[in-house]
């Protein structure tokens, strides 16, 4: 009989989620898995996400890809889903609880983060005292993975954060302001502007994705200073890493969405034939495939690779 | 006699445009009162202004000795007078039974109409048809048809039914044969008189002079956004009356006001 | 075009026609045309029996299986419910945009005053419930007494409402294990009964006798004739003595009421309460409405389509994504429903014209 | 002599409502030809269908002899046949000029009208102007006044004016005078006179009897959706007439068909 | 009333009254009621001049510098461009959904053909204005032709467009760096020109001409006279000659092609083209319309209006964010200033009724 397999992702229009379910169709098609792709309408629907899984039990699938667009939302019906006998795996971000999924494939977002904080603070060196920093987020609703990038920056440029939870409430002055960007270039160039207006003696840019980073030096471009601000970003897809290499973007932390997607098929393929499950990388409670700083500028105690190698690596 | 409808000093101006220009008015208990004047000289004005259609920008209006100031047709209605308006006031996509009874549905007798609220339907419908019949609109195929189904005539049938049906003050008719057919005409005309039998006066707004010199016991001439004269149609011609309206002769001195 | 819902097909061949100079219409394809038309409602219905059909006959078990048709009223159940507050205000020729951002907030006032001020979930919901009809009564005030359109005052009150929504909440999620332990009433309208193998959840069976309550309300009483008057013309109504103020704040006000126990329902749904639920309620919603067939411009239209039109969706997203269909191509495709359903519902109207 | 406007077996059915039922019309050149009949006969329809504003379900109409076949009122226009329907059409929130000129405007001469199609608002303005003063309509204040601001007679006259200076075949006017005064009445009777000397004939539809009688040459009688009867004004009184229509007396045989 | 741009005060001005009998109002605010009234376009102008003088007293010359005033200019033109063709539409009686999609959808076009096929810039730049003229011809023909409400139609046709262009496009971005060597056309609209210290994008004179071209039309041509006659009562103008069919499908797709040059004008904003942008172009257009006094009831109000109403969502935006007001709560207010902007605009209008 034949094995099929869900992949619900947050939205179809976001390049990462792309990439992802393009990784996961090539791995299925291989192992002759049939493979359904849903996705949310935007960042933060649940309900589709959760007509996805019902979907999914209603249609037999063995085993359902997600990656939550929210991590504690839709616990109940990944339960649903696991006691009509399916294997659920979280993808890109793990569940709150962890052990909601019976396996978890996930960059950290957090460290993701924390890396081209160090970057950024590496970087300017003693100057990171009087660093103005812009932070470029991803929308008021504040999804999860929007906090834990952004945290993880601020904790990685060695500022005190708030509330873990939320962005947005940290009192370093360091801070110029916090704008949201929708993820794309359009809100990248306007919160880009709207916070130099407020300070045009920016100096680093935190963005929330690669198309936002690619918005704000457009921005910056207007006014000529795209040479003297620091832009990193997440995410590692290849015209994001080709703006790294042409010095739009610093560094970026590069995810590895097409290993995610493929784990993630092997591992229901497996559980179809045999029932076992895959287990967690050592010390951490999902198996992490990993994410790795992009940049031709490193900086000593943060391990990077260069342009040429993220290329190779890149996603999409 | 006290007048049972008054009005003192009313004004009203859209933006640069004078609608009523500090105009008085008195309706007598059981009399028909006809209002005419030029078109635009103000009398669907004055008579928004009497039923509450429009909040004059100053004056007083006594209904029955009393200062009321109505702020919407519905306190006119409740007070008991009752308005067909120049352009009708109906709800095209509702029924004629619907239009009726808008505002004063009837409820079902019993639990059905005291906690569940259901209309009576059928009393509804069968009361109104009864109305309609009275006034002869048996061109009318069905009576669940909506208004804006119904021929120009048939509609205006049907708003001036609703009105002696229920008004019990005062009844104010603008204009109510303008779209009605000879044979139906004579039937408001009767109407008309039929109300006035059981002692309700009306305000009659119309621009057929045969018609009004034929039901008016008096004669309210407007002009320019206010009373002209109050003439009594035995004492003057049809054309002495075109003739003040029109400013072509002197108005005599308020007579009978 | 004077019936309302297909409850009138019937009141309508009670009442001799008293004069008539008529010939029967021939040609089978007129005739049914007139069929349809006497009773809108029927149109969304006869698109839903026809979908499910060839949805049916497309994936066979799968799709007839109880599990998937039981799915497709859980499915449905929010965005019916809201669809039911949308249907009252679009039948007073109005629109609500704030209908998803109501139905967020109070979803989480009813948890947020639950653990974060330790209420008891009763009182939450009580006051989650008063919360929603306080935001319609807000919108129906602008828009009665101010006179503002509908669109403005609920696109502002929409914006508002959810920027709220983020600031009170912190962006913070509720789990569903917490809740489920400490405040199951919170779920209430999740719990599931079992009606010959079928399985309804509360909030199914909350949505559907929603909407035959409206339906009646809206047939057989004054309020729900002069709701049909202010949407036809509101001049007209008051001129004829309806409370047009009235009548629209009690429109807006129960709109908001029933946002807020979809906002209870969502709970249910979703187990959790997170303040980015809702965000598309708004166009589904509309969505729902018109293809049941109620008019944009008021004063027409019957609300039991509305459920139909909700479950012609709720059927057509199973079914594409049951068929594999791409995310992209199902929106694609339920664009293209929207455009036909109304087009069928016009030539139908056509009758008349 | 050949009708002018000729129209044979026309049909049109609303759902259960027979507007018009297989109905016959002539329109002699250079006459005045009124059409009378009940509320609700389909006298609106009936003109309705001759100017294109609504296809009939059957029947052929005849302009000139030709057939036509108009599938909207700008075909008619251009076709010289110029209609006022009884709800008027105009345009509430635009200027009485721009109403009047309404898809006939005119441009300014020379390049600013060829290249950057201005209209030329003074020259509609006057024109405008003089036409509602033939039509003695003075009460206007303002000719750049919204539509939407004028009375109902006031309306009715505007839409008078722009069919009496635009129409060069037919000029078709459904109850022309029902909301009008005395005065205007008169001047639209006068109008419509005028109008019929420079050879141009009139359908003219109305309820009011002494109107019908004074100007019509035929008279044209409606029943149940069908021409019953063309008379002669002079061969019968207005009783007659109303009677016809009313269905009180039987018609006369086809007379001067 | 009958005035809809500020060029009417002068007209109204110029004619003499026949007959008159006129006293004038009393007390200044009903002198600047009546002056306001009679050219609607004045209100959103001086809501702006406030608002500008506001912000510019909170903040002095971080809000007074040529950089903040011309980058609100930058930030609404697309906004604004795109608020021309909704004002169009909107005009008409009817709303156009699909403008985002319409734009985002032309500028992927302008993109891939280039880069994907290799056509010269300027071919793809025609093929997708043509395109976004296309799309708007549908719209147009199904409203005109088919009788659809616009908003279903559009509705409909949006979200066809927007899954279109995720499909074609394949989600990818063309790089700002990748265009600028090899297509710099594409970029046109984002070429600066300094005028006096202020740095104008082609994209912020283009929307301002735009604007005022379309006044010009709208106010002194045939057919602009026709999308107000069209807008306040579509059956009056059909009987009184206005072919409303030719009318209602040139307005959609003179709105197709102005959404598709803002698509182009929006390459030169973000330097790449990328399909995700756009996606809150509708409310953002509607929103500018609303606030300039454009009734959504169609045939009144000013294309003027809507030009100052972008300006004053953008003031507002960047004012709040320099006062330091984070994201949500400038969201918040932007939702309160709808509201108190069409409340100020209806206590104007006041004066009619
Ligand atoms: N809503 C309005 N806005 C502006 N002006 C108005 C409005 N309503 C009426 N007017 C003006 O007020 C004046 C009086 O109008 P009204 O309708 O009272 O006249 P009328 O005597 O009833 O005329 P008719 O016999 O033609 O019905 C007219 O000049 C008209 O243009
Ligand atoms: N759009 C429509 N839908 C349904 N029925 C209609 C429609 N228009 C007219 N009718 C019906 O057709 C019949 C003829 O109407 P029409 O308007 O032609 O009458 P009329 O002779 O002009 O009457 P009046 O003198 O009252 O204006 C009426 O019974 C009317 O109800
Ligand atoms: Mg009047
Ligand atoms: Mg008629």
């Amino acid at each position: 009989q034949e094995v099929s397999a869900c992949l619900i992702t947050k939205t179809d229009t976001n390049p990462f989620f792309v990439k992802m379910r393009e990784g996961a169709e090539a791995k299925a098609a291989e192992l002759g898995v049939s493979l359904k792709s849903f996705a949310g309408k935007v960042d933060g629907d649940h309900e589709t996400q959760v007509a996805a899984i019902e979907t999914c039990i209603a249609d037999g699938a063995k085993g359902i890809l997600i990656t939550a667009s929210d991590t504690s939302a839709i616990v109940k019906s990944v339960q649903q889903a696991r006691d009509a006998g399916l294997l659920v795996i979280a993808l890109d971000t793990p569940l709150t609880p962890g052990d909601a999924a019976d396996a978890t494939f996930a960059t950290d977002n957090f460290i993701a983060g924390e890396l081209i904080g160090k970057w950024a603070a590496g970087t300017l060196g003693a100057e990171a005292a009087n660093a103005k920093i812009a932070m470029l987020d991803l929308a008021v609703s504040q999804p999860t993975v929007d906090v834990l990038r952004d945290q993880g920056f601020l904790q990685g440029f060695g500022i005190e954060l708030g509330d873990p939870n939320k962005w947005g409430d940290e009192t370093d002055p360091r801070i110029v302001g916090h704008d949201v960007t929708a993820g794309n270039e359009e809100g990248g160039r306007k919160a880009m502007e709207n916070l130099l207006a407020k300070d045009p003696m920016i100096n680093v840019v935190y963005t929330i994705n690669e198309p936002s980073a690619a918005g704000a030096y457009e921005a910056l471009k207007s006014i000529g200073r795209e040479k003297d601000v620091l832009i990193v970003s997440v995410d590692g897809g290849c015209p994001g890493v080709t703006n790294v290499k042409d010095g739009v973007i610093g560094a970026t932390s590069q995810q590895y969405p097409l290993d995610m997607a493929a784990l993630g098929v092997e591992a229901i393929k497996t559980w179809a034939d045999n029932g076992s499950k895959p287990s967690p990388t050592e010390g951490k409670d999902f198996f992490d495939t990993g994410v790795k700083l992009v940049t031709d500028a490193p900086v000593d105690g943060v391990e990077s690779i260069d342009t040429t190698k993220g290329a190779e690596l890149c996603w999409g | 006699m006290e007048p049972i409808l008054k009005a003192r000093g009313l004004s009203k101006r859209y933006g640069k445009v004078t609608a009523l220009d500090n105009c008085d008015f008195d309706l007598m208990p059981g009399e028909i009162l006809a209002v005419i004047g030029d078109n635009g000289a103000g009398k669907s004005s004055l008579i928004k202004a009497l039923s509450g259609a429009i909040t004059p920008d100053s004056g007083e209006i006594f209904l029955d000795g009393q200062q009321v100031s109505f702020n919407s047709p519905i306190a006119a209605r409740l007070a008991g007078v009752e308005t067909v308006y120049q352009t009708l006031a109906m709800s095209p996509a509702l029924s004629i039974a619907d239009n009726m009874f808008m505002g004063r549905e009837l409820r079902k007798p019993g639990i059905m109409g005291s906690l569940f609220r259901q209309l009576d339907r059928p009393a509804m419908e069968r009361i109104a048809r009864e109305k309609l019949s009275e006034l002869g609109l048996m061109t009318i195929q069905n009576i669940n048809q909506a208004v804006e189904t119904l021929s120009g005539g048939q509609r205006q049938g049907v708003a001036v039914a609703r009105a002696a049906a229920f008004g019990s003050k005062v009844i104010i008719l603008d204009e109510p044969t303008a779209a009605l057919g000879v044979k139906e005409s004579r039937r408001v005309l009767d109407l008309i008189q039929d109300v006035r039998a059981r002692g309700i006066p009306i305000i009659l707004i119309s621009h057929n002079m045969p018609h009004v010199f034929e039901v008016a016991d008096r004669i309210h001439v407007h002009r320019l956004g206010k009373r002209l004269c109050v003439i009594d149609p035995k004492d003057y011609t049809m054309s002495d009356a075109v003739a003040f309206m029109t400013g072509a002769k002197a108005a005599p001195g308020l007579a009978l006001a | 075009m004077s019936s309302d819902s297909d409850l009138d097909a019937a009141s309508v061949a009670r009442t001799e026609t008293v004069a008539t100079f008529d010939h029967e219409p021939t040609g089978l394809l007129s005739r049914l045309q007139h069929a349809l038309h006497s009773s809108p409602s029927l149109v969304p219905l006869i698109v839903l029996v026809l979908s499910v059909a060839i949805f049916g006959a497309l994936l066979g078990g799968k799709f007839f299986s109880t599990f998937a048709l039981t799915l497709i009223l859980q499915q449905v159940a929010i965005v019916g419910i809201v669809g039911a507050a949308q249907s009252l205000v679009i039948l007073t020729a109005g629109i609500d945009l704030s209908v998803g951002a109501i139905m967020v907030l109070s979803s989480v006032v009813m948890g947020q005053f639950t653990f974060r001020y330790g209420l008891p979930p009763v009182a939450s919901i009580a006051i989650g419930l008063a919360l929603g009809t306080l935001v319609g009564f807000i919108n129906g005030w602008l828009i009665a007494r101010i006179k503002l359109p509908p669109f403005i005052v609920t696109l502002g009150v929409w914006q508002i409402a959810l920027a709220a929504n983020f600031l009170y909440s912190g962006n913070e999620t509720i789990r569903a294990q917490e809740i489920e332990t400490n405040a199951p009433l919170l779920q209430f309208f999740g719990q599931t009964i079992n009606i010959g193998g079928a399985v309804f959840t509360y909030g199914v069976i909350f949505f559907v006798l929603l909407v035959l309550l409206l339906a009646y309300v809206l047939r057989h009483t004054a309020w729900g004739r002069h709701v049909y008057a202010v949407g036809d013309d509101p001049d007209a109504a008051e001129l004829s003595g309806v409370n047009t103020r009235k009548v629209l704040i009690s429109v807006y006000m129960l709109s908001g009421l029933i946002c807020a126990f979809a906002g209870w329902a969502l709970i249910g749904r979703i187990g959790s309460v997170s303040p980015t639920s809702g965000q598309s309620a708004n166009i589904e919603s509309i969505t729902a409405v018109v293809i049941g067939g109620i008019s944009l411009f008021g004063g027409r239209g019957s609300i039991l389509g509305m459920l139909f039109g909700a479950l012609i969706v709720g059927v057509f997203s199973l079914g594409l994504r049951l068929l594999g269909a791409d995310a992209q191509w199902t929106y694609l495709l339920i664009g293209a429903l929207i455009i036909a359903a109304v087009a069928v519902d016009q030539w139908i109207r056509k009758v008349s014209v």
